[in-house]
Order: C-alpha cells, then structure tokens, then sequence
C-alpha cells in the first residue's frame, strides 16, 4: 500500500474535498492513474501543510502530493519524483498599468508573489534590481491586494492566476499581462511527488509509473477534463 | 465550481452546500475545546496552588512550565508531540518489543491545547486567589478544615468571582486556537471554513457563516458566564 | 497522646516578624474552665498571640499543649520551629473556635451557612442539626432575622456577633476570642460576658484579648498583661486592676480614668 | 538539525523581530488603554454605554482575529482608495501598509480580551476602599486614578501578563496582511528549506526571551505591593 | 452659598434598605466645635445615619446643610430624592472626613500614603507639606516608625489609628467618626480623647458614634441615643447618661453596670 499526503485545504483544480468529504481534482486522478499503474492500492492521508513535512518522516504517509515545487533547496531536506506537471508562470496587473511582463515594464512597481516559490525565485534573479517584491502565504491574498490597489502585479502560476481573472472580482480590475520569459533553470523543475530520503524503491516506482501515464494516454485524457493545454509543461 | 449555485445553496447543510460541513466543523471546535478547557482547569487549579503554597523546587518547577508553555507556539508544541512524540514513544516501544501505537489526533489535540490552557490558567487562578481577603482562609483554617476542604468550600467559590472573566478570555481564546489543530488532519471550524471558501471562492460569505458560528458559540458561553458571575458575586454589593 | 492538667498550655513563645520582634517569651497555662483575659496596648502582640496558638502564625520557639494535646515539632530551616505534623494542627483546631478581630466572615455565604459551615463540613454534623444549632445560637445573639443576609449587608456589631456565634456553634473545647465585644453595645457586652460565663461553667476554657478593661475584670478568672512582647504582670482581675506589681501596668490600667 | 540557513536569512530575521515587537508594543499599550474605557463603562456607564462597551467585547472575543482582520484589510482596506485624494495624499503610505491594518485590529481585539480582565478587577476591588475614596471628596476621576484602577490592576496583573502572552502569540496572522513579522520570516524558511523544526526554534527562542521579558517586568510590578499570605 | 449659623445641620432623614426602614426622621444640629456623641444599639442605623450625611448612602428623604451649605436636591424615581449636583457633594466632602468602622484603608497603599493620598491629590497640597503634616500626625497616634507599612501587616489598633490620621490630615471643618477607638486600648483611647478636645478648641464639629459611654461622656457637648431609627434621648451628657428621660435610654445606659 502507498500512502499519499495531501494538504487539507483546497486548490482547485488540481485537489479539493467536495461537500460530502470526497477527494477530487486533477492531481487526485492522476494519483489514480499511477497507482492503477503500480498496481497499488492507494490512500489519502491529509494535514495541513505545516503537517506534511513532519507526518511524511513520521512515516504517517509516504508520498506528498500536493503540489510541491521541485526546488534545489528543498532536495537537501526531501527526495523528489520527476515532475509531473509544470505550467508555466505569468504576470497579471492591473487594467491602467502598462502591458507586458519583461523586467523593464514592471519598473518601480511592487509585485506580489506567494512566499516560496519559483516565481520567487525567479522574481530574485530578473526583477529584483527594478521593482519592490510583497511576500504572501497564498495567491489568494494577493489577489484581494491586487484588486485594491495595494500592489501592482501578481506573479504566479499560470493556472490560479487565469482562475482569478476569470471571476467576478478579477475580471473587472484586472489583465494578462503575459508570460514571462522562460528561463528552465528556475522555472523548468516543476512539481513533483515528495519522498523520505532513504525511499530510492520507491522513487524508482513512481517515475515509472509517471512516465507511463503520460506515455499511455491517460495522462492527456484526465488532464483534458480541467485544462485546454497540456499541463505537463516543455 | 458551478457559480451558479445561490448563497442559499451554499450553506445548505446537505452536499453540494458547504453547512453540514461547518456545523460538523463547529462541532468538533465545541467538543476539543471543550476537552482543552476541562484539562486546563485541572492544571490550572493544581498549577495556582502549587505556586503560591508549593517548596522552591515545585515553585521554580512551574514557573518554567508557565514561562515556556506560553512562550513556546503551540504549533511546535503541537508537532512535537503528535509526530515526534509518537515517534519517540514507538521508538521506545520498539526496543522494549511492544506494538507501535496510534495517537489519535483528537487526543493530542486536547493534550496539547489542555497543557497551554493550564499555563495560562496557572496565572489567573493565582491572581483570584491572591486577591481573597486573606482573612477568610485564615477562618476557615482555624475552624480545623483541611487544606483540601478549605480549598473546596471557601478558596474556590471566593477565587471564582475574580477568575472568572480571564477564565472567559481563555474559552474564547481556545475555541479559536483549537485552529491549530489542523495540522495534525483534524478538521474543525477553521478548517472547514477554507476548504469551502477555497472551493467555492466565496470568500466572504463562508468567512462571516464561520463568524457567525463562533459568535453564536460565544454568546451561548456568554450566558453561561454571566449566569456563573451572577451566582458566585452573590453576597458582594454593587460597586459604583 | 500526651495528657495534662492544662486544657491549654503555651510555653515561651517567640516570634518575629523579620526583624521585628514581637513575642519574646510568652508562656500562659490555663485548666478547664479558666477564662483568661489579655491586656495591653495595640500592637503588643496579643492577635499575634492568639494566632500563634492556632497555629495561623508559627511561633519561631515555643511548646504547645492543647486540650491536653501536645503539638509535635520539629526544627527547620534557620532554627525555627515547624508543626512536624500538619494532620494534627488540623485536628487540634477543630476543639478550638476563634472570633477574629476583623471578624472574617465569608463573603459568599450567608449568616447562617457562615455559622453551619464547620459543624457541617468539618464535624460532620447533619445540616437539620447544624441548622437548629445555628439558629438557637442566632436567636441568642440577636441576629436570627439576619439569618439570611449576606455579610457584606450587616452593621459591624452584627458581623461580631455573626462571627461569635459561628465559633461557638463548633462546640469547641477552647476558645480564643479577639476583641469580642469591639463593636457591641453595652447591653449586648452583658449578653457575651452572660454567654462567656455559661460556657465557663460547661467547663470550656476561653482565651481572650480585650481593651475594655472592665469586661476583662467581670468576666475573667486571670488577668494577662502583655508589653512589648512580654508579660508583664499576670494574676487575678482583683490584683492586676486593684494593686499591679509592674509600674508600667500601673500606668495601663490606671489611664482608665483619663 | 540544521542551522546553516540562518547566516543568509539573518536581516530577514532581524527585521521580522522588530516588526514582531512594534506589533506587540502598539497593540498592547494602545489597547490597555481603550480596554481602560470599555471596562470603566461596563463597570459604571450609562445603559446605553454598558451595552455598547458589553456588545463591543462580545463580538470582538466571539469572532476569530483573523476574520476581523481580514474584514478590515480586505474589506475597509479596499475602500479606502475609493476615498477620492487619499491615494494621493500623504497618508496613503501608510494606509497601504498591512501593519497600519494590523496593528489597528490587534489593538481592537486585545482591548476587548483585556477590557473583560478589567471590569472583573474593578469589581473585586472591596467596596470600602472606594467609600474611602469618596469620602474625601474625590472626584470620579481622582478616585478612579488613585484607587480604584491602581487596586483593580494589581488584582488582575497575573491574568494581564498571560494576556500580553497571548497577544505575543497572535502576531504572526500580520501575515496573511502581508506584514513579514518574524514568524512570518520562519514560515518563508521553511517554505525555502522544508525544514520542520528549526526556523520554529528560533522563533521560540526568540518568545522565550520576549516571554521572560514580560513576566519579569509583571513580577517586579507585583512585587511593588507585598500580599500577606 | 445659604450660610446659616449650624455648622452641620440634618433634618428629617429616612432611609430603607428594600423593606428594612432603617431610618425614620432623624435630625441633628451642631454648631462649630460641637462634639456630638451617637450612641444605640447594634443595628440602630448609626453608621447609616454617618454615611448619610456624606453621601455614601443617599438618604431617601431628607434636609443637608454642611459646612454651613446647604446640598441641593431633586426630587427622583419612586419618590426619593436625589442630589442635584455630584459636584457640589464632591466638594462638600473635602470639608468632611470620615473614620470607618472598618477602617478602609487603601490595601495597595503604605500607612504614609494613605495619609498624603487625599491631601496631595484632593486637596492640593504639595508632597513635601502633606508628608511633613502627615509624619507629624502619624506621631501622634504612635505610628511613625510604621508609616512604610501597608495594612495588611499592621495589627487592628494600628489600622485604626492610620485611619484616624488619615482623616485629620485634610484638616476638615466637619469630622465623622464611626467607633473610633473600638480597637483601641485605654491609654490611646485617652490620647483620641485629647486629640478630639483640641480639635474642638480650634472650632471643628465632630459627631462621633460610640459604644464607650465613659468616652460619650468624657468626650461630648451633646450625646444623642439613637433607638430603632428614631431619635430617642437627646441632651448634655450629663442628662443622657444621669437622667434620661426614656426609659429606653435608661435601659441602655443603665446596662452599664451590668
Ligand atoms: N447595604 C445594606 N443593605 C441592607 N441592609 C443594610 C445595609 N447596610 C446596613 N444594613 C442594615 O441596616 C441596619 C443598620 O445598620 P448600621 O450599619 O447603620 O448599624 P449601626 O447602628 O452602625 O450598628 P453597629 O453598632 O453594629 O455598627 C442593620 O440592621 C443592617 O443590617
Ligand atoms: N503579618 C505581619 N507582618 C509583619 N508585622 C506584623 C504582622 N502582623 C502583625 N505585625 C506587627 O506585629 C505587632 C503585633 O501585632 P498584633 O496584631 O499582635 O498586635 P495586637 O496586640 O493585637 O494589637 P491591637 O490591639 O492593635 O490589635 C504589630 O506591631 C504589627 O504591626
Ligand atoms: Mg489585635
Ligand atoms: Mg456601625
């Protein structure tokens, strides 16, 4: 049996509990997908992100799947699969505000970006030296700030950002303002599975099965129920 | 999600509506809470006497308890004894030969938030105390009641005027740090509150139900307070 | 169990409180019956005294016999002396009632629970009988309307005569009484020095601290000057009144008539 | 255990203190002295007062923080740029801040937790010391700033002291207003680092020490009046 | 400002508690340096009849000229009547000082600063005055070397004269004093006596509850022997305590010589 950890909070598409307390989402079937591909027998153990960490040395769970970047830094604490999925990341600002995302037009504005990820990352090495950076724990706070003027842009992932501007609050104040130049080392990694350092067998398991879904089909069939691009990324 | 579910919908205590999952959610608030505050009390007394009739060491030994417990996040605390803790104990286990066993996330929970309770119990109960006339337990003293009887019948009903609005403070403040408890994947208000919200990007709506919730649980703690204070002032006049 | 004579005997009691010495040496003896009064000016130690013997403040030295009981002790830190066993203090203080100079009554129970709580709860008497008990007491120090009120709604010679009964309602062997008439009126001081003479008639031994100097000689068999944490003179009411040894006595009791 | 992060993260850390203190500082000492008012008009206000000051302290104590601080930055934050001339006027660097938004939400909500330890203080206070008080011929606000505050604070100084604790404890939600307070820091390290334990340490050390600071200060206070026991 | 010659003069008051009709039309007239002497039974409604006076209990009917000023009323809900002005109260009581039967010391306050409290911050006056006048009067009750301490460890006597001095110390033209020397023993009680014949002297009124009928007499111009809410017995001393004219009165004193 392979225990999967996932965070207990909700991020649609890719992992939620719906009313009855069900598991669903993308990153849900795609779990399905490998583990009929294992020929395991797969459960769900949630925690609050605080908890995954700690419940996965504690050996409550033995996989995170739950949307966790693949970062160098995170290797030294944690094993990584290969990525399953990576999309790629954007800028949104407000409608007023000059269009494109090249360091140039984000010049003196403040940026907002969720705390710890590659955006961050990226945000260090291409825009650092022009605009302010505004740290959140969640794109969602972002947003709000977005919406009331606090901050100027949001760098994230390209699907919550598309999420929000296709809702009623975001589609009033706000606009692509595209995607920024791809640079693979930063934001080529992507997400992946997390592991106990000593699981190499395990590890081995799951890329197989990974490059398997993705090689059979099933990977495109389960991805187009959500988007209308291939989340997998180049 | 479907947006074009109405608010009513929404909060309609059968699935797709997101109510049953809050009241679930403010049920289990209620219910660890109220675990948390009874292990509080407990330690809390206990703490309070030990501070001010206890020997140095007792003393010195729940200074450090109160300091560092009320210090200390209680999310550390919380990980610490729900993973390291089992980990540890089944370490143990494991060398003596015994089965590994299970904490219960609902247990750890009430440990843990019980043990931070009592730290800030220890320091209400020690101020009402102080604050009797110390001529009353002089009396009851003298009229050869034991340390545990005097405690029962004249200490406790004439601290619990005194305690009892920090002792308030403390109900409000648990039912909301029972919160923390997600960490360890049980879901109680605040849990719930995000997953729907998050869900159904109604922020707002779900964030002032949750409101709702815990002040309807707070207003229904309200009576039950005042109906306390009312009993055990009985005998003091009005100040103003 | 140790058994004398003496219903009561203290011997060379010391106390300080920090560098204040307040008792230096106080020694009292009294057999069944005696009512003994202490005297002296405020702040010579005599609550200290009282408080002492009940164990409410612990005399640095001393030897103790209560209703015939010896106290055990033992030495503790810095020479002092400690109880060496708190079980029997608590014993001891059940055969022994004290009316308190600030009368101490508890503020979240009413006159007559006041009154009930010990025989109740510490003798275990049955409420019914603690109750009569209580009111009969009551109704003897004139307070058996204000049964029911709260303390904090009495005058102050209710709250005393409330705290009087309360200590006589424990049917105590002892009895240490602090300024019991301070805040009574004439005719009620001829009510407690008429219950104070039944009692010593029953045989009960009586420990109390005065300034009226005439109550002390009606109602006492010896009469004890304290001063300064010494006493000073000690002898029947007739001699400490009519012809004290100690000048400084002299001087007490003879600004009687200012 | 690995402690390796701190050499680069040591100004993010050093910052997130200071903005951790500032928060505690301004909440706990502006809402004492709101918590002053609510309680005294709880205690001996008018009707309409008490119910106000009664109604204030029931939902602040009765809703999460975190609700009412987003209700505040999300909600009346997002109004203020509508205020037309704010956004350009001075105050608008200010305003724009989320610790403008939470050290107002804080102090609000440490003023009703504190206000409730008040009003049961003030009426432990014995009833003859205020008579004392009235019987010289005080004014209401003598007597309230000789006596009766004075006695009622030192009744309820241990419950206070857990209360500045707790209010220590409650800082880190200045994050989700974007403030980097120290916990805030910590959770960024581990964000970066995935490490569980070790961030956390630091910022318990660092309570720990702010803790003892406190309990030190509320002792000596304490210990300004002797109790007999 | 209605000047009228009485420093102190109370007509017709009445006050409940819920049924309890505790008072029923007292009235008192005292010119400057009158002493007045208030003696009755323990529940007779004295210290009531003293708080009313300074409003601490607000009488529910009645007429208040103090200091030579008359308090102004309004008539309130269920018939009672109310000051108008707290002001004007507020600054009557700074000619006015009260001992309590209990004392009330400010706990969180040493002796010394009890005493200065109402001098510097009623008042006016500067520290380094309050405490020097302060000092002095605490020397005379014998208090000095305990004026660092606070109540809570001073002995009942010693509480009672901080008390006494606490309320000379706003050198106030009308003094009310309840039991003042019940705690205290012969020689200090003659000290008080002295103190209030000084004070006399330099034309202050003081009325004064008492149970010591020796110090009624010693002490007053006018005693006045209050029997269940009712002025029974009113005159010189000499007639109260040698003959009365009620034969309540004559019960009361005549106890006595029990
Ligand atoms: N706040 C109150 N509420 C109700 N009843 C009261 C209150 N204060 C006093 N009383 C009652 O009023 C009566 C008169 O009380 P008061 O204190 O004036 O008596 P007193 O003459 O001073 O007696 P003592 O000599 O014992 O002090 C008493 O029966 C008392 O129980
Ligand atoms: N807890 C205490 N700590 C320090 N000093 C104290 C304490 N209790 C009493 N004293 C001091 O000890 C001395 C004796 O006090 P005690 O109460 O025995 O006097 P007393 O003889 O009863 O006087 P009074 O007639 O005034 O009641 C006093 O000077 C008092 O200030
Ligand atoms: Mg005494
Ligand atoms: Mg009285």
């Amino acid at each position: 049996e392979v225990r999967f950890g996932v965070m207990n909070e909700a991020y649609p598409p890719f992992f939620t509990k719906d009313p009855s307390g069900k598991w669903v989402g993308w990153e849900i079937e795609l779990m399905d997908a490998v583990c009929a591909e294992m020929k395991e027998t797969c459960s769900i153990v949630d925690m609050s992100w605080d908890g995954l960490i700690p419940g996965l040395e504690a050996k409550k769970f033995d996989v995170i799947w739950s949307s966790m970047s693949i970062t160098d830094e995170r290797k030294k604490t944690i094993d990584f699969t290969d990525k399953y999925y990576n999309t790629p990341s954007k800028l949104i600002g407000a409608k007023d505000g000059k269009a494109g995302a090249a360091p140039d037009d984000v010049a003196d504005k403040t940026i907002g970006i969720q705390v710890s990820t590659i955006q961050s990352e990226y945000y260090k090495k291409y825009f650092a030296d022009k605009a302010s950076e505004q740290s959140y724990a969640t794109l969602d706070e972002a947003f709000q700030d977005l919406a009331a003027g606090r901050i100027d842009y949001v760098f994230g992932d390209a699907i919550p950002l598309a999420e929000f501007l296709k809702s009623d609050f975001g589609k009033d104040c706000c606009e692509d303002k595209g995607n920024v130049k791809d640079d693979p080392a930063i934001l080529g990694t992507g997400i992946g599975g997390g592991l106990r350092k000593d699981d190499a067998a395990l590890r081995d398991k799951l890329n197989a099965a990974i490059a398997a879904v993705r090689a059979s089909g099933k990977y495109a069939e389960i991805s187009k129920k959500y988007f209308d691009f291939d989340p997998y990324g180049e | 999600m479907s947006s074009s579910q109405s608010l009513l919908e929404l909060l309609s205590p059968y699935p797709p509506g997101w109510g049953g999952v809050l009241l679930a959610g403010a049920l289990s608030t209620v219910l660890i809470s109220l675990g948390a505050y009874l292990v509080g009390i407990a330690i809390g007394l206990a703490g309070a006497i030990g501070k001010l009739k206890g020997n140095r060491p007792v003393r010195f030994v729940l200074d450090l308890y109160t300091t560092a417990i009320r210090a200390i996040p209680e999310l550390i605390l919380i990980i610490g004894l729900y993973y390291a803790g089992t980990d540890g104990l089944n370490r143990i286990l494991a060398v003596l030969g015994l089965p590994a066993v299970e904490i219960n996330g609902f247990v750890a929970a009430v440990a843990v938030l019980g043990i931070v309770q009592g730290a800030y119990m220890t320091e209400v109960f020690r101020g009402a105390i102080l604050a009797i006339p110390v001529g009353q337990i002089e009396a009851a003293a003298a009229f050869g009641m034991r340390p545990s009887l005097r405690f029962r019948r004249i200490v406790l009903p004439a601290l619990m005027p005194n305690a009892l609005p920090g002792l308030a403070n403390l109900w409000m403040c648990v039912t909301k740090d029972s919160a923390l408890i997600a960490v360890v994947g049980y879901q109680e208000l605040a849990l719930a509150t995000r997953i729907a919200a998050g869900n159904t990007k109604h922020y707002f709506l779900f964030f002032l139900a949750s409101a709702a919730l815990y002040l309807a649980i707070t207003l229904i703690s309200n009576v039950v307070f005042s109906a306390l204070e009312t009993r055990f002032r009985r005998g003091q006049p009005k100040t103003a | 169990m140790t058994r004398t004579a003496a219903a009561l005997q203290v011997e060379d009691v010391h106390k300080r409180f920090g560098h204040h010495h307040v008792l230096k040496g106080v020694s009292l003896s009294a057999k069944k019956g005696d009512v003994i009064s202490l005297i002296g000016s405020s702040g010579s130690g005599k609550s200290t005294f009282l408080r002492c013997i009940n164990f409410l403040e612990i005399a640095d030295r001393g030897r103790f016999v209560i209703n015939g009981e010896e106290i055990r002790m033992k030495p503790g830190r810095e020479g002092r002396a400690h109880p060496a066993n708190w079980r029997q203090i608590e014993r001891i203080r059940t055969g022994l009632a004290m009316v308190f100079q600030s009368f101490n009554l508890w503020a979240h129970m009413t006159v007559l629970e006041n009154v009930t709580e010990a025989p109740i709860h510490v003798l275990g008497t049955s409420r019914k009988e603690a109750t009569e008990q209580a009111e009969a007491l009551l109704s003897k120090v004139g307070l058996y309307d204000k049964r029911h009120a709260y303390p904090a709604f009495l005058s102050g010679g209710q709250q005393q005569r409330a705290s009087i009964a309360r200590a006589l309602c424990v049917d105590p062997g002892v009895m240490l009484f602090d300024e019991p008439t301070s805040a009574l009126d004439p005719e009620l001081v001829g009510e407690v020095l008429k219950v104070i003479r039944e009692l010593a008639e029953e045989g009960r031994t009586m420990l109390i601290v005065t300034h009226e100097m005439k109550f002390a000689r009606d109602v006492s068999s010896r009469v004890m000057f304290l001063d300064q944490g010494r006493v000073e003179e000690e002898g029947p009411p007739a001699q400490v009144f009519g012809a004290p040894l100690s000048a400084r006595c002299r001087a007490f009791t003879g600004s009687l008539s200012h | 255990m690995d402690f390796s992060w701190i050499f680069s993260y040591w100004p993010l850390l050093a910052a997130g203190a200071v903005q951790t203190v500032l928060l505690l500082v301004i909440s706990v000492g502006c809402g004492f002295i709101l918590a002053i008012g609510l309680a005294l008009a709880q205690v001996v206000g008018p009707r309409w007062l008490k119910l106000f000051a009664r109604g204030y302290c029931t939902c602040l104590r009765g809703t999460p923080l975190l609700i009412q601080l987003w209700l505040l930055y999300y909600g009346v934050g997002s109004l203020l740029p509508m205020i037309p001339g704010l956004r350009a006027s001075f105050l608008w660097p200010i305003l724009r801040e989320g610790f403008f938004f939470a050290a107002v939400s804080f102090t609000l909500n440490y003023a009703a937790y504190e206000a409730e330890v008040l009003r049961g203080a003030l009426l432990a206070v014995p009833k003859g010391e205020l008579e004392a008080g009235r019987s010289f011929g005080m004014s209401s606000s003598t007597l309230f700033r000789r006596i009766w505050l004075p006695r009622a604070i030192r009744i309820a100084l241990p419950t206070i002291a857990g209360e500045v604790v707790l209010q220590l404890k409650a800082t880190p939600l200045a994050f989700t207003v974007t403030v980097m307070d120290l916990y805030a820091v910590a959770y960024k390290v581990r964000q970066d680092t995935l490490l569980v334990y070790e961030p956390l340490m630091v910022v318990t050390v660092f309570y720990v020490c702010l803790t003892l600071i406190i309990t030190r200060a509320f002792k000596i206070v304490e210990a300004q009046v002797p109790v007999r026991r």
